[in-house]
């Protein structure tokens, strides 16, 4: 696989030169590798931090801004960050008010913010943990690392980005945050494998007439390998699989979210199909969202995540948000 | 049986630099293992943090056993990332802990500090025998101290060979489900590495490792 | 190649359905094919409209809304779209302050807008127009069929949206995109073919070691194969073509544009190493753009646009805008 | 030379239906020849146009010869975009006015019709024979019209072959430069494909195009 890059070792440096270079409204330290909001700490204001493994552009960093996360610690690809990152993020934005650690639910994140938090904790930063587990794909029980952390990363960090940049406090915030993930469920499907830079061919091999299906933004395969379907039918088979773990009662947010690769052009037919057999299946559609946001690199597919929201949570989801990868209302 | 040996500074610091130029030698093997069951990234993970390892001790090598592995933990878990680092960042900074202070300590006391390594990687990671994990290398490895390193080195070798029926319970291997059975997992082929290199810093020269 | 689609038949249409529920904020008219501002026309407002064939999105109707396109018109995947849609589109969006039409410079699309102006203008809509043709791979000589349209386009239709928002007339508009259009230049690399859902596979082939340089957003190889470069002597390869056709004077507005399975992390390292050359050459800087926006399909790859702005145009270049594919401001 | 024949709206139905049969046979051609020097769509184009030619047609079939190009001509205007709708489309439909509203013509008749068609072509889209565009069959094919619809056939058929070593000045494949060289062009092709169906046509049977 070709890249559009210089070597592999200097991927995630370059990225985010490039990332300083395009957007000065926020504070890049590449070296230190932490993206941060330019006017943090904001006074009173509770600190949102997120990060993860490179890879899932434009989640974390692409999501830093007014209105969503104060700063974002990027990891080597598809690898947790550091603690020292998070250490460093947690106090450039902590104002007093405390700070909301997101974590998406994998062994190298859950390890990597808990010594974080307390070395935080240490520097006298107050820190409350939020964790992402909304993939249906994986059955949480005692035989595996629990749910993967996904499309509901957006909806967590949008939502909860919202809620302190009002001003409420951090148990509101924490618990806000926690409510949007537990109200989240995902489900996504490959097309191909990844080509990771350091690996430079694909983590998998994926035949011409098949697909994956329930897989996660890692480029690990999915639970099960299929013969290719329809649009229509990866629809059904997403939707229904979220279906069979929660009905919902309260109007969803739907991320339609491409992996990466698959063209906008497509996943707005998916979305077309998604809607239909939401549509079918009685689910009330609050706001939907199609775009490639939480991605797996050069990953052709799609997932879906539906998010149950009142009325608090979407006024929250509507509220004004500036970042790079998500914007709008200022 | 055999005689008791004592293990200094050095041998510690040659164990380090032996682990990382295994490492180094088999990153692409780690990746390549961490492909079908996980992320592709094991071997650059171990590189980039026993890269570290090596730069640190060769610019400053600390004084005692414990202080060696104790550097090493902290470097792991501040450069390598992922579940690997702080796993086994806190293997070697609890086993280094555990050394104290002391300027020479013997096998015994090694593999005692390495069990109550072990024993921190599974309360942290949650991980028992079984589940896949560098924790079934880990685990006889250190029983087997007790003979010989040649002996750990073999007890590791084939437990990491032995996971590949296993159907993984930890870590990102878990998601596949019985998928994942049939590979040999990257952790456990790692700590493999890790414990045969006991064996390379006893033969006495560091030339392996450095 | 797979795809995430029903059938290669319907895969215009079901974007359009698709789009239409993820945007209520716009009138999507499926059967038709045209996208058009919900508030089309406004009253004392130029109309902007463009289109082309799909498989480019956001391009052009994800860039319809408040201070950009009044409408867009999607043909067939990297078709022209027909007279019917511009003529209806022009009808939805003329106030009575006439239309411009922002036409890429390809024998059909300028075939089928000249076209669509002639019966709009029989219909009493005033019609100006102006054609993008931006890509200095093509030599614009009378052995081509001129330089081709490709980034520069969504430059024109942000500044020239702005300054129909403000109420500019037609004249002032038109002169506007034009100005926009002069001042711009692009080229484009392709690290691999493109896939239309028709063909169903590779449209050319693209060995391992090998990338494609001066190539447009339709699948076209480009004019010359060379074995792979790295990013930074990719960028050196872009910015230099450019500046061996023209010698900005003014600071540069700079688009780095990704093909579309071109992961955000290398584009934000590609971003870097064009920074980088556009700084050794003496380049000055005003705004950076990076992501997927003027696409081809699956392709990876990316352009590189710059565009010469003087306080005007960078003042309308900053003005708000809202649209699913551009956004800031509001 | 050949006795005058006469040709009425059914020989001209028969014609248009003859061409969106072959249209339909060739169209994964046409778009392959489309690929290296295109955008892989001139066979979709066309068949998506002679589909709605034939619909039409076969609905309300109209009365005149020049009735039916220039509806088939207005129906590729609009239905196929691209290049090749708006230039197919004013080929025929400058064929249809030139015929105006005559119940029957000849084959002179229809030759200079297809002459004017294919002036108004090259007045829209510039291009001139060896600029390698359809341009480069049409001429030749209308030329051998006035022998018999086979030398027309032959004519356009090796004229489309004619256009391979050609470096393409007008459409997409001139953006390639030399590169365009070794490659038949794909609107060339549709033509000869166009030119053959009035020999089937001629042939009395719609068989072979409904
Ligand atoms: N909970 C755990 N306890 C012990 N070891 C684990 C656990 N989870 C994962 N591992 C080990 O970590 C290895 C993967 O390490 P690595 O690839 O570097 O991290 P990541 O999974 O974050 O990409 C696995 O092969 C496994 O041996
Ligand atoms: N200016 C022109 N004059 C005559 N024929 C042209 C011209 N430009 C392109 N063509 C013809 O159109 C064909 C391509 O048609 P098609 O693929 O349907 O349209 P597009 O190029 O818009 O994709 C070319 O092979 C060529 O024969
Ligand atoms: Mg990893
Ligand atoms: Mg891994
Ligand atoms: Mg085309
Ligand atoms: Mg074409």
């Amino acid at each position: 696989m070709k890249m559009l890059i210089n070597v592999p070792e200097t991927v995630v440096a370059d990225a985010l030169r490039g990332m300083a270079a395009a957007h000065p409204e926020l504070t890049v330290d590449v070296e230190n590798r932490v993206i941060v909001r330019k006017d943090a700490p904001v006074a009173g204001k509770v600190g949102l931090v997120s990060g993860g493994g490179s890879g899932h552009e434009p989640l974390h960093g692409g999501f830093v801004g007014p209105g969503m996360l104060s700063a974002a610690c990027p990891g080597e690809v598809f690898t947790s960050p550091v603690p020292d990152q998070m250490v460093r993020a947690a106090a450039a934005v902590d104002s007093g008010a405390g700070v909301l650690f997101i974590v998406k639910n994998y062994t190298g994140d859950v390890l990597n913010f808990d010594m974080a938090a307390e070395l935080a904790e240490d520097e006298g930063v107050q820190v409350a943990k939020v964790l992402v587990n909304d993939d249906v794909a994986v059955t949480d029980s005692l035989y595996t690392a629990g749910r993967r952390g996904t499309g509901a990363t957006l909806f967590v960090e949008k939502i909860a980005g919202a809620a302190a940049d009002e001003g409420q406090p951090l148990e509101r915030v924490e618990a806000v945050a926690r409510q949007v993930n537990e109200n989240s469920r995902s489900f996504g499907v490959a097309l191909s494998a990844v080509t990771t830079p350091a690996k430079g061919s694909p983590t998998f091999d994926l035949p011409q007439g098949e697909l994956e299906l329930g897989i996660g933004i890692h480029g690990e395969p999915g639970r099960e390998r299929r013969p290719m379907m329809t649009a229509g039918e990866i629809a059904e088979a997403a939707v229904d699989a979220i279906l069979a773990d929660v009905t919902p009662r309260n109007p969803v947010l739907v991320l339609v979210n491409g992996m990466g690769a698959t063209p906008l052009l497509e996943l707005y037919g998916f979305n077309a199909e998604v809607q239909r057999v939401l549509g079918e299946r009685g689910v009330p559609v609050a706001r939907i969202l199609v775009g490639n946001y939480v991605t797996s690199l050069d990953m052709a597919g799609a997932s879906v995540t539906l998010c149950q929201v009142d009325e608090e949570l979407l006024r929250l989801w509507d509220a004004p948000v500036s970042t790079p990868g998500l914007r709008w209302g200022m | 049986m055999r005689g008791v040996s004592v293990l200094d500074a050095a041998f510690f610091r040659r164990w380090m630099l032996a682990t990382a130029a295994s490492v180094d030698r088999e990153a692409e093997r780690l990746t390549a293992l961490d492909s079908p069951i996980g992320d592709a990234d094991h071997g650059g993970n171990l590189r980039r943090g026993f890269t570290a390892v090596r730069d640190a001790l060769e610019k400053e090598p600390p004084a005692t056993p414990g202080a060696v592995l104790t550097l090493a933990g902290r470097l792991l878990i501040s450069k390598v990332g992922g579940a690997s680092g702080p796993l086994y960042g806190t293997l070697l900074r609890r086993a280094g802990k555990t050394l104290g202070d002391a300027a020479e300590v013997d096998e015994q006391q090694l593999a005692e500090a390495l069990r109550a390594g072990v024993d921190a990687v599974r309360q942290l990671g949650g991980a028992a025998p079984g589940d896949k994990t560098m924790i079934d290398a880990l685990v006889p490895a250190v029983d087997a101290l007790g003979s010989s390193f040649a002996a750990a080195r073999s007890a590791a070798e084939e437990a990491a060979v032995a996971t590949t029926p296993m159907q993984a319970h930890k870590g990102r291997a878990s998601y596949l489900g019985e998928r994942s059975i049939g590979h040999q997992d990257p952790g456990a082929t790692s700590a493999a590495l890790l414990i045969a290199a006991l064996e390379t810093a006893a033969a006495g020269t560091e030339a392996d490792g450095e």
